[in-house]
């Protein structure tokens, strides 16, 4: 039931978000869709992930996107593709969807009872973290701090040639 | 309908409207959305996969999705960027007029 | 284990600390960085009592008076290198005197370089040194011996050449770099060998170590091609690192060059600390030096200790002679300091460990104390250091001259109450009882005669008769001393006469702990406690020896007063007595028996026919052989040129166009859209879906 | 999973006084039907915390008032019952009577919900801080990183209320308020983790209990360790700029851009912004009082007797004067000095910290650690302190044509 209730509130607003003319309300519709899945994964148990995707897709990445929208001032064409084009991409789209939801429902690895709730607490998931994914977290952290630097200098950069 | 397919459908259904978002809208911008949406339920995948698979102990789902997240973070921020300095330079975000580079 | 013993690193990491910190320190933050470099040091002492006092504890409870601390450093393979410190009474003896000599002198610094811009870099130096210093003095590893001993070289040049911005300060600094060099190259093969001989560079390590009686039995049993214990040749190596660094003949040139740095540097390095290094790694490696087949415990004399002995007693006189011609206030202490390195070497060879010692740790203090004196006078006279130019000054700098006259007496070896004679009489005895040959020691009693007239010649110059130097300063106005406000000589301000003070007050009263009836040094090194008796004395040989050296002192004194004291000497540009006497040996020796010259014609020719041999064959022979090569190539790839442009470019062309035709076909596919191809994507997605399940169902 | 576990209490005295809240609620949710005993439980929790934070935000709107009256050298208000004292209620009343302007051009169903949002992220956060004994609506596993993700939705509420008025002043204020949020927020995260590396533990509630005891009569508080303090004091600097408050209230800098994002508010809409502005600063307030000043326990060993929520209350005034105090103190910032200080001092500090932390939690016991993890404070802060003086800007300015 609440499922339910999360699941359509997640797809209305994905749907919204790429379907609005305004890019400001399609972020907010976005958010409306992060904080759905956040639900979703708390009805699946998963806990620290449903919060870590409040606290990065609202907190940061849709934050991010509202200073973009901002600070490209938009010339208004906030148009979708030619007709036609829109046209394939739509039947490309329901193609897509169809198939995967034609084998989602004819797969039968699918069909057995679903187990009893695992545990996901966070002494387990700070155990992982440091213990068997210790050089993956590395890793990200290398990553998140060069994509800090490197985001840093793309957006900077012209400042500084400007005159 | 079982709740593993319920999930799955769901996500499903989350990756056609960022698929869509991204086939069908032209600012780019919009299309990150679609590409963050996409990424969303592949992730929803994880988390299913993990609630409703075998040896949920391991907590392989979480932590892929730990990661993921990590990793979409930082490709919003690149991203972003990007966006930003490509606005600098053509003063749009309007993806197919950025074809500079077309043969 | 007490907490000293585990926090032993402490002593020469504070020094170091402080050096670090005074890096960082701004240019005009010179309080800051002296008080931390004091501090620092008067701390270091404090831990040095601490640990002094622990190893007299242990001697007189009879504990075991070494205690070592090792550390794993890195692995290679399957072994583990260790690194570690001891404490030791060497250690313990050593660490006192490096630590009080060096507080003496940074005090003493803080008025010596008061004026100087760079004043912030010279005690981060000064600090980096005494913290080297003291790493090298507790290592009880070779490794972090040698380490630390480079880190002293370092210091050591970087100190000389202080004041850089004079040509000759820079020269006297590559040189005393280089110089140390080549015996610290013989050093590390000797280290090298031990580590392949042994299998370890610790030297106490419960048995394993490499000065342990496992390790030496098995390297003295070890021959070499040529029949020399491996053990000899080892010790033979290690001992020319020592060469090097306590500047024995003949790697001795770099020493008196050295006095172009600032006279602080020259008291604590080249009097005190550093150049006794060379002397404590001879003392710290004894029981290699004296390995010997025999099993017994009797001290003979093996080949890698004989030649410590013939080096050091030919440096005592060979520098001795020298310093009787020389005219540099510093130059005759750094000439004297060589010679009485030579006494502490012959000391080690003769006498073992505590002779040599004994002899290093009180002349660290005399041979300090002269030098700060010396500073003294020179901060005193304006930077002038011509002892001819100088003269009566006994009246004008009371307190210099006195404690000068204390380092003199003892350096000279006065009878019984100077330190100088009692450490200086034990060479000497031991040398009379040396099993090999007695010439040692009347090359040692020759060494004293001459040490005794040539300061006695320096003290006249200097303290007495009236005083040359105001004449000099007509001729030339005073230039580099614009802070002084009269060119009259001045006594020094009292930061630097207290270290004076004390020092003199060591000089004296350091002799008391090494009489013949009261053998306290000798008994603490062996770790046993000492016994008083009167009948030290009557010993045999003794007394004889007391005598002797007593009569070669007053002779030599006597001489000094008969040519420089009987009549004052009034010009500084009258010949010297000596020169009036035989101008021909007194050139020889003033010219330090052209062995600068010498090196200059031999080594150093040699080393640049060389180098420009060598840049003959770079020229001429490897480029000549790179040109031709090149111009082949050159050859070569013009005619491929000339065949690509004429011959397959056209066809090119031609086969070119065909294809930008057809590219733009295919262009048209790669259209820049990324959503055309992510159209492409998806149809094929669906389409592989499809397929997979068709085919799974079928 | 609700606070009222369910157990058995013991009725002695002094913690029937402590546990007083609880045994109510037990004994008003013993008489519902057990179908809806959980549901009615948590709405008692919700209405007990709306309640009594709504009037801690009234006694804080005449408690500031007066105090910056007092240090302004002014009466504040006193019209209103005795001394001004039921200001608060006049207040309410004008607020809600006030006609709600909406711009014609503002984006109506956004600039709607932009307070509503705000309040509603205000208040979740109240549910995972305990403030007593067993008094917590829900002990989640991840209570802190709840925290900060509900927290994070302010922003959201923020550029919603800047975007919809169609207002260049509330959009540069949303702006500001989001720049300066994501800039605190780092260092307000790494300062709090010192805390979470210490407990192990992301629980609210067991972080409280493992700063129970005593060491004579020193409480095991984080705040009286090396780390803990600079961590608390970084923690509450960026509490400061969390909360848009002074210094740190560019966002709302009245001489420079009016009132910055809610500008275009009126009446009710903006009694709950400024509703929502005062829940997220008692709710930092409280999470900092969690996290480093022992929550509810005593601060002395024999002070035990006093109920655990008073504690906590005090603890939470203590910090509202302090506040007060520093509005009432400091001037405003630049906003380069701002970024700077968040950047350059801050992020660093925060960083450093962790590893002190790090330092302590690995170390011995005993006075050399207590000297490391001091020195691992105080010379980063030296360092980094005279590098801002010197180059951020923030030396004394001098006025060259003022005088």
């Amino acid at each position: 039931m609440l499922f339910t209730i999360f699941a359509a509130l997640t797809v209305a607003g994905a749907v919204a978000a790429i379907s609005l003319r305004n890019l400001v309300h399609s972020v907010l519709s976005l958010i409306l869709a992060f904080a759905g899945l956040a639900a979703v994964y708390l009805l699946l148990g998963a806990q620290f992930i449903g919060f870590a995707q409040i606290l990065v897709y609202v907190g940061a990445v849709a934050i991010l996107i509202v200073f973009t929208i901002l600070l490209t001032r938009n010339d208004g064409t906030f148009g979708h593709s030619s007709q036609a084009s829109w046209n394939l991409g739509a039947l490309i789209v329901i193609a897509v969807f169809g198939t995967l939801a034609w084998a989602i429902h004819s797969s039968t690895a699918l069909h057995h009872a679903p187990p009893p709730q695992p545990e996901a607490t966070m002494q387990q998931i700070g155990t992982a973290l440091m213990v068997r994914f210790a050089l993956p977290l590395e890793v990200i952290g290398l990553l998140l701090t060069a994509a800090l630097i490197g985001a840093a200098t793309i957006a900077l950069h012209e400042k500084q040639e400007r005159p | 309908m079982t709740p593993l397919s319920s999930c799955l459908l769901l996500s499903s259904l989350l990756f056609s409207v960022g698929f869509a978002g991204v086939l069908m809208r032209r600012n780019a911008i919009l299309i990150l959305i679609g590409i963050e949406l996409m990424l969303n339920a592949a992730n929803l995948n994880f988390i299913a996969f993990w609630r409703y698979g075998s040896a949920p102990e391991a907590l392989t789902g979480v932590m892929f999705v730990i990661f993921s997240i990590g990793v979409a973070a930082a490709e919003a921020a690149v991203g972003l960027a990007l966006i930003i300095s490509i606005y600098r330079h053509r003063k749009t975000t309007q993806i197919d007029r950025m074809n500079s580079m077309r043969g | 284990m007490t907490w000293i013993v585990r926090n032993l690193w402490l002593i020469p990491a504070l020094p170091a600390l402080a050096a670090g910190l005074s890096a960082l320190a701004k240019r005009h933050q010179r309080r800051f960085s002296a008080s931390l470099a004091i501090g620092a040091m008067g701390l270091s002492f404090l831990l040095s009592l601490c640990a002094f006092s622990q190893v007299m504890l242990a001697i007189a409870h009879g504990q075991a008076s070494r205690q070592v601390v090792n550390f794993p450093w890195f692995q290679f393979g399957d072994q583990w290198l260790k690194l570690g410190w001891m404490l030791d009474p060497l250690t313990a003896i050593m660490l006192v005197m490096v630590t009080f000599v060096g507080l003496l002198i940074f005090i003493y610094s803080t008025g010596y370089m008061a004026h100087d811009d760079n004043f912030t870099r010279f005690f981060c130096f000064l600090s980096l040194f005494a913290a080297a210093m003291l790493g090298v003095v507790i290592a009880n590893s070779l490794l972090l011996l040698f380490m630390c001993w480079e880190l002293v070289g370092l210091t050591s040049y970087l100190l000389i050449g202080f004041w850089y911005h004079k040509p000759s300060a820079a020269a006297a600094a590559k040189k005393a770099f280089i110089t140390t060099r080549i015996g610290d190259l013989a050093f590390l093969v000797g280290m090298l060998w031990l580590f392949s001989q042994a299998g370890t560079l610790l030297f106490y390590d419960q048995g394993a170590g490499c000065l342990e009686h496992s390790a030496l039995t098995a390297m003295v049993a070890h021959l070499t091609s040529i029949g020399m214990a491996a053990s000899t040749g080892i010790a033979l190596l290690i001992f020319a690192g020592a060469v090097g660094k306590s500047g024995q003949v003949p790697l001795h040139v770099w020493l008196p060059d050295a006095m172009e740095g600032p006279t602080p540097v020259s008291a604590l390095i080249h009097a005190a600390t550093m150049v006794a290094a060379g002397v404590f790694l001879v003392a710290r490696v004894y029981p290699l030096m004296a390995a010997h087949s025999d099993t017994a415990s009797v001290i003979t004399a093996t080949t890698a200790l004989q030649v410590v002995t013939w080096i050091g007693a030919i440096t005592a006189v060979f520098a001795a002679l020298i310093a009787v011609a020389q005219n540099d206030i510093k130059r005759i202490l750094a000439y004297s300091t060589v010679s009485q390195l030579g006494y502490m070497m012959m000391g080690l060879g003769v006498g073992g460990v505590a002779v040599g010692m004994f002899h290093l740790i009180t002349h660290a203090f005399f041979k300090s104390l002269l030098f700060m004196g010396a500073g003294s006078v020179i901060h005193g006279c304006q930077e002038e250091q011509d002892i001819r130019r100088m003269g009566g000054l006994s009246k004008l700098m009371p307190i210099t001259f006195a404690t000068y006259a204390v380092g003199m007496l003892a350096l000279c070896g006065f009878p019984l109450f100077f330190s100088g004679f009692w450490s200086k009489d034990a060479i000497l005895h031991a040398a009379m009882g040396w099993s090999i040959s007695r010439v040692p020691f009347y090359l040692g009693s020759l060494g004293a005669l001459l040490t005794a007239f040539y300061m006695t010649r320096q003290v006249y110059y200097v303290f007495f008769g009236t005083s040359r130097l105001a004449s000099h300063n007509e001729v030339a106005p005073a230039t580099h001393a614009p802070h002084s406000t009269s060119a009259t000589p001045h006594e020094s301000p009292s930061n630097m006469t207290v270290p004076l003070v004390l020092l003199a007050t060591c000089a004296i009263l350091l002799g008391a702990i090494g009489t013949p009836a009261w053998p306290w040094f000798d008994s603490f090194l062996s770790g046993e406690s000492p016994v008083f008796a009167f009948a030290g004395f009557l010993e045999h040989g003794i007394l004889p020896v007391m005598l002797t050296s007593t009569l070669i002192v007053f002779l030599g004194l006597a001489l000094g007063w008969w040519f420089y004291g009987r009549k004052p000497i009034l010009s500084a540009d009258r010949p010297d007595a000596l020169e009036q006497l035989h101008p021909g040996i007194f050139h020889v020796l003033q010219n330090k028996f052209y062995v600068d010259e010498l090196y200059e014609h031999t080594v150093i020719r040699w080393n640049s026919a060389l180098a420009t041999f060598s840049d003959w064959l770079d020229r001429w022979v490897w480029n000549g052989v790179v040109m031709s090569v090149s111009n082949l190539v050159l050859g070569l790839s013009w005619l491929a040129r000339s065949t690509d442009t004429y011959l397959v470019n056209t066809s090119f062309d031609e086969g070119c166009h065909t294809v930008t035709t057809s590219g733009k076909l295919l262009a048209r596919l790669q259209s820049g859209r990324t959503q055309s191809y992510l159209r492409m994507v998806g149809i094929a997605f669906a389409a592989l879906v499809l397929v997979l399940i068709w085919s799974a169902r079928s | 999973m609700t606070a009222l576990s369910y157990n058995s209490l013991h009725h002695s005295s002094p913690q029937a006084a402590d546990q007083i809240f609880v045994i109510v609620q037990h004994w008003i949710v013993g008489h519902a039907p057990v179908g809806l005993q959980p549901l009615l439980a948590i709405l008692l929790s919700v209405v007990a915390i709306v309640g009594g934070f709504g009037l801690l935000f009234a006694i804080t709107t005449i408690l500031e008032r007066k105090g910056l009256g007092r240090i302004q050298n002014r009466y504040g208000p006193n019209r209103v019952g005795f001394f001004g004292s039921l200001q608060p209620i006049a207040d309410a009343i004008k607020s809600l009577t006030k006609e709600d302007i909406v711009p014609q051009t503002a984006d109506k169903l956004v600039h709607l919900l932009a307070p509503i949002l705000l309040v509603l992220a205000a208040f979740s956060v109240y549910a995972v801080l305990p403030v007593g004994r067993n008094m917590v609506l829900v002990n989640l596993d991840a209570g802190v990183l709840f925290f900060f993700a509900i927290g994070s939705v302010t922003e959201v509420a923020v550029f919603m209320a800047g975007w919809s008025s169609r207002n260049k002043y509330s959009l540069l204020g949303a702006m500001r308020a989001i720049a300066q949020m994501i800039s605190y927020e780092v260092p307000l995260i790494l300062s709090s983790l010192t805390v979470i590396m210490a407990t192990g533990s992301l629980s609210t509630v067991s972080i409280v209990e493992k700063q129970a005891g005593y060491t004579g009569i020193l409480p095991h508080w984080f705040i009286f360790t090396p780390w803990g303090f600079a961590g608390f004091v970084l923690f509450m600097i960026a509490a400061t700029a969390e909360s848009n408050r002074s210094p740190f209230d560019l966002p709302e800098g009245e001489s420079e851009i009016i009132a910055g994002y809610y500008i275009e508010y009126s009446g009710f809409k903006f009694a709950l912004f400024f509703l929502g502005e005062y829940l997220g600063m008692f709710a930092i307030s409280g999470l900092a009082i969690t996290l480093f000043l022992g929550g509810w326990n005593a601060p002395l060993p024999f002070l035990t007797w006093v109920p655990s929520y008073l504690w906590f209350f005090a603890k939470l005034l203590t910090l509202i004067v302090a506040f007060i105090w520093v509005r009432g103190t400091l001037p405003r910032l630049r906003m380069d000095q701002l970024m700077n200080f968040a950047w350059k001092f801050m992020l660093p500090m925060a960083l450093l910290n962790l590893i002190t932390a790090a330092v302590w939690h690995f170390m011995p016991a005993g006075p050399v650690r207590w000297l490391v993890s001091i020195v691992l404070v105080v010379v980063p802060y030296t360092v980094l302190g005279r590098n801002q003086m010197h180059k951020g800007h923030l030396e004394k300015r001098v006025y060259r044509f003022a005088e």
